[in-house]
């Protein structure tokens, strides 16, 4: 059985391919929505640029829909999918400005990863000596990373795609680049998450899966290209592992007994939807514990790790700005209510 | 030395990381996300593809290495495509548009490498990064000419002292990258851009011993 | 590793109560939308009954978010979740019918499996008993089985995904019980299925999963339940796998060229939306090769069997008629546009 | 016989199937959905629970099926449920509000039990599914009454007939139910249906004969 576990079984081709046939085929199931620019691997809202303050996101794939398949009416203005879980280049993230930029400026929405910091980063420079206007604002929301002088800083992972929505709104209504900016710092300020992997990852253009983990283990705070997380440990009943979940954010998150949250629980990719209610209900005993109310919620796969098995609950803290943003309108292939 | 010493570096450089591809991607997998050695073969793949669009006689090596470094940032992705792209610029702008170049030249050029990765991914000597094997190989290699060592020797020292660096990661903590995440888990591995650094080194070594 | 395969690694407690838990955390996280009723164990419309004529389905859990994920405005009006793979009793098609019913009848859509077909058949005779008019529609959509008289039919699959959202706009519209009943149908007659899985399923109750599979084989055919397909064979390169499955269902549904499809893409639990989208890309070179459009998709986790990697392609020729109720508003927990 | 036959013959299958729980849902997973032994073992352990409800002796013997088999309906689900659910309703309604029955109202009431199922499942002997058990036993009772046998040694027989056929079932290709779906496949397994009836048959025979 040993090779049981070393034969990768995907619906691909080469998987030198697979980025540029999964866009494809958002291209192609979205046109309403969406234009792929295959030159510059850029996924591009179908009618950009607007007059809007234009926001764009990246990062490696393998997250889907995350960040292409928010692209659209009331979120993203263009994405850069760099190949599976490994940062996009400047290229993209330049071009794609140069695409959504309606004079405006442009919020490069960055998950916190040093690939995806450093090459956004360069990005922004080339943009400016185009003159155009880039505000940067960083996600790093994962509380099973430390944030200290020893570490690269917590991880950008749920808040993200809550993050995308909500400055999409903001940049619908009309809102300063500073604006846009500052909603999405608020969102990443004021949200945390964390997540739980019972299988790796596998990488398509690797020979084996990202980390090896035991039959009846769990990783405890895995990171979405499977970095490690807080701790391995066996596999226990859902009541127990969404309990220890919800005290790690809810530790760090300040969210005094009142408060409402958006409760997010996301799938990594191979957990299917019946679980992520079961963690659901889990949730909502863990927040009436603690006398929070989740008055919105999302539930379902946006920002996976490939067919990892395993889930991630963001919270976020919502005030009346925020849930209004977030009750916004959207049209995206991943994203739509409203409209 | 000249734009054919750089070429051929180059080429040398990309042979072996193209060699040492799984491997490195291995080290990436134990503490990473397992996809440096494809980020670095690509990108070095694409570098050797440039140069041969660029006719080797008419452009300089400094123009040369600007050009490689340019194709790594826009190949590479990933925090390896950033740093080595920026390294490889800074090292031919330093060398400017002379068509030939020196010892003195060489290690002023390889500073500024050094200094271009600190400048963006600032990490410093102990952090468990491509730093670790960087720093001491510029360092040896000034020392080494400073002290009256020929240019193969020179280059050579800096190469074994980047070696050293690359295998002193194995015991160290990362604080930056992907690996800091690991914590205490990151002890015990041998960082993967150290590795990747140590093979790019190797095969300068190699190019310059070659030379007549 | 033998035993690597058979350590069941699930976000569940005591796997009896699964299903329950479940629903427990849909109604906790869309409280807006939707109702549980515990003790029949059936999911309801929030503000049912309305005056229209009321939808309601039902079938064995493990295939989240169908059937209860559909319950809202626009679609299903109840939903009857059976215990993992098996089928619900009539006592809950019995109850769903009377929580549902506002004078006008009540449409069940069933999907045909011996278990499915007898419970609801002496569901309606009982509802019928209480003066309740009730039509029931069959949906037997997927091609991987021959429909002769040497099987039980073919399975209901993909298409009742459609059937519910396209009823339920015909409801929504004041169609009569007749009229919903008989778009049910049409959509049921121009549609077809065809699901390939790489990796089986495993019955939260059930020792093992709920069959064998090599690690280099996929089962071509399969069924939501894990029913064999059309044969067994290796892994190949999605360009060869959805060929064929496009063949199989194109073969069987009388699309001539120039007809215009709705393209549904469906994961079957534990495949990632990356490779959805390749399917989807490979889909779209065969439709284009046969000249058929594909003028709507739906890409996604629809109809699953727990966490069998693996994806179905449902095609749905479409009319006027069909895609105008396809636009039309739907609000429910996994499917929402319009409001 | 009486309410306290039926019951332990009730009592006396759930057990059974209790035990044979994990062989049933085996059988099922090779050729349907792996859920047999769950139904009916769910199905009967709320029969008996509800037995214990309704007490017993108020109760006579064809009140006390047709409570069995609406619970049946009420709580397996799956083909098996409204199955057996209208088949011990039937034997039920078969043995009306007497206090006692003998051999001819046990025989009546299997074949309308039989009947019961075929009426809703419309499967007829040979499509490899419970009929192939029940169809037998209920034929068997019959004749071996008719050739003069005693009650326990007829259902002896009948139960040894369901045997057969459920035995029979193994080389015979599925064209009702889940298994149908297998085509040829399904050539070479075991009905799981066929199988639980036997051993639901096989608690009339051992109840039968126990009573003096
Ligand atoms: N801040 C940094 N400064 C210098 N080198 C770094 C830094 N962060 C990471 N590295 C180097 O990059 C290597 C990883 O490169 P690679 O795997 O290609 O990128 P990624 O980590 O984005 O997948 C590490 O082994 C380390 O040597
Ligand atoms: N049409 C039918 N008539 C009679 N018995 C049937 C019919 N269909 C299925 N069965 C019996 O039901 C059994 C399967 O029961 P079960 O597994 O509990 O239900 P399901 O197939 O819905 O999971 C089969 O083994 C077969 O004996
Ligand atoms: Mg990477
Ligand atoms: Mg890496
Ligand atoms: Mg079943
Ligand atoms: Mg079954």
């Amino acid at each position: 059985m040993a090779i049981a576990t070393q034969v990768m079984k995907k619906f691909i081709n080469d998987p030198a391919d697979v980025v540029k046939e999964s866009l494809a085929g958002l291209a192609a199931a979205h046109p309403d929505l969406v234009r792929v620019d295959f030159e510059n691997q850029i996924v591009v809202r179908k009618d950009a640029p607007t007059g809007k303050v234009a926001i764009i996101s990246g990062g490696g794939s393998g997250h889907e829909p995350m960040h292409g398949g928010f692209v659209g009416a009331g979120m993203l203005d263009a994405a850069c999918p760099g190949e599976v879980f490994t940062s996009p280049v400047p290229d993209q993230m330049l071009a794609a400005t140069k695409a959504v930029d309606g004079g405006a400026g442009v919020v490069h929405i960055v998950k916190n990863y040093t690939g995806d910091v450093m090459n956004f980063k360069l990005a922004a420079e080339l943009a400016e000596d185009e003159d155009i206007k880039v505000e940067s604002v960083l996600t790093n929301d994962d509380v099973a990373v430390e944030d200290s002088l020893y570490t690269a800083g917590r991880r950008g992972v749920g808040i993200t795609v809550l993050a995308e929505k909500i400055a999409g709104a903001k940049a619908e209504a009309g809102g300063s680049l500073a604006e846009v900016a500052a909603i999405a710092r608020k969102v990443n300020d004021n949200g945390r998450s964390f997540g739980v992997a019972f299988t790796s990852a596998w990488t398509p253009s690797s020979p084996t899966p990202t980390f090896e983990i035991g039959a009846d283990e769990m990783e405890f705070g895995v990171g979405i290209h499977g970095e490690p997380g807080r701790r391995r440990e066996k596999v226990k009943p859902a009541a127990e592992i969404v309990a220890e979940m919800a005290e790690a954010i809810l530790s760090d998150l300040d969210a005094p007994s009142g408060s409402n949250v958006l409760a997010f629980v996301n799938g990594l990719g191979g957990t299917p939807t019946i679980e992520l209610y079961v963690i659901y209900n889990e949730l909502a005993k863990q927040l009436a514990e603690r006398g929070l109310t989740a008055t919105r919620s999302l539930v379902g796969d946006y920002i996976t790790s490939l067919e990892m098995a395993g889930a991630s609950i963001t919270l976020l803290k919502l005030d009346d700005e925020l849930t209004q943003l977030w009750d916004a309108p959207v049209h995206t292939p991943a994203l739509r209510w409203g409209r | 030395m000249n734009a054919d010493t750089v070429q051929r570096w180059l080429e040398q450089a990309a042979a072996s990381l193209r060699e040492q591809r799984d491997y490195l991607t291995q080290l990436d997998a134990a503490i990473g996300d397992a996809d440096h050695g494809t980020n670095m073969d690509r990108g070095f793949t694409a570098v050797v593809a440039k140069l041969g669009e660029t006719d080797g006689p008419s452009v300089g090596p400094g123009k040369l290495l600007t050009t490689a470094g340019g194709t790594l940032v826009s190949t590479v992705g990933g925090a390896s495509g950033p740093l080595w792209g920026t390294a490889l610029r800074r090292a031919g702008r330093a060398l400017g548009d002379a068509e030939e170049f020196g010892s003195d030249e060489l290690a002023s050029a390889l500073d500024a490498a050094l200094e271009g990765v600190v400048e963006l991914g600032a990490a410093h000597e102990g952090e468990k990064t491509m730093v670790d094997a960087l720093g001491p190989a510029v360092r040896t290699l000034r020392e080494s000419l400073a002290g009256g060592a020929s240019l193969p020797d020179a280059v050579q020292a800096a190469f074994e002292a980047s070696e050293e660096g690359m295998r002193a990661t194995v015991p160290l903590q990362a604080s930056k990258g992907r690996a800091s995440y690991l914590g205490e888990r990151s002890i015990g591995h041998q960082d993967p851009g150290a590795t990747s650094t140590t093979l790019i080194l190797g095969a300068l070594a190699s190019t310059v011993s070659a030379e007549k």
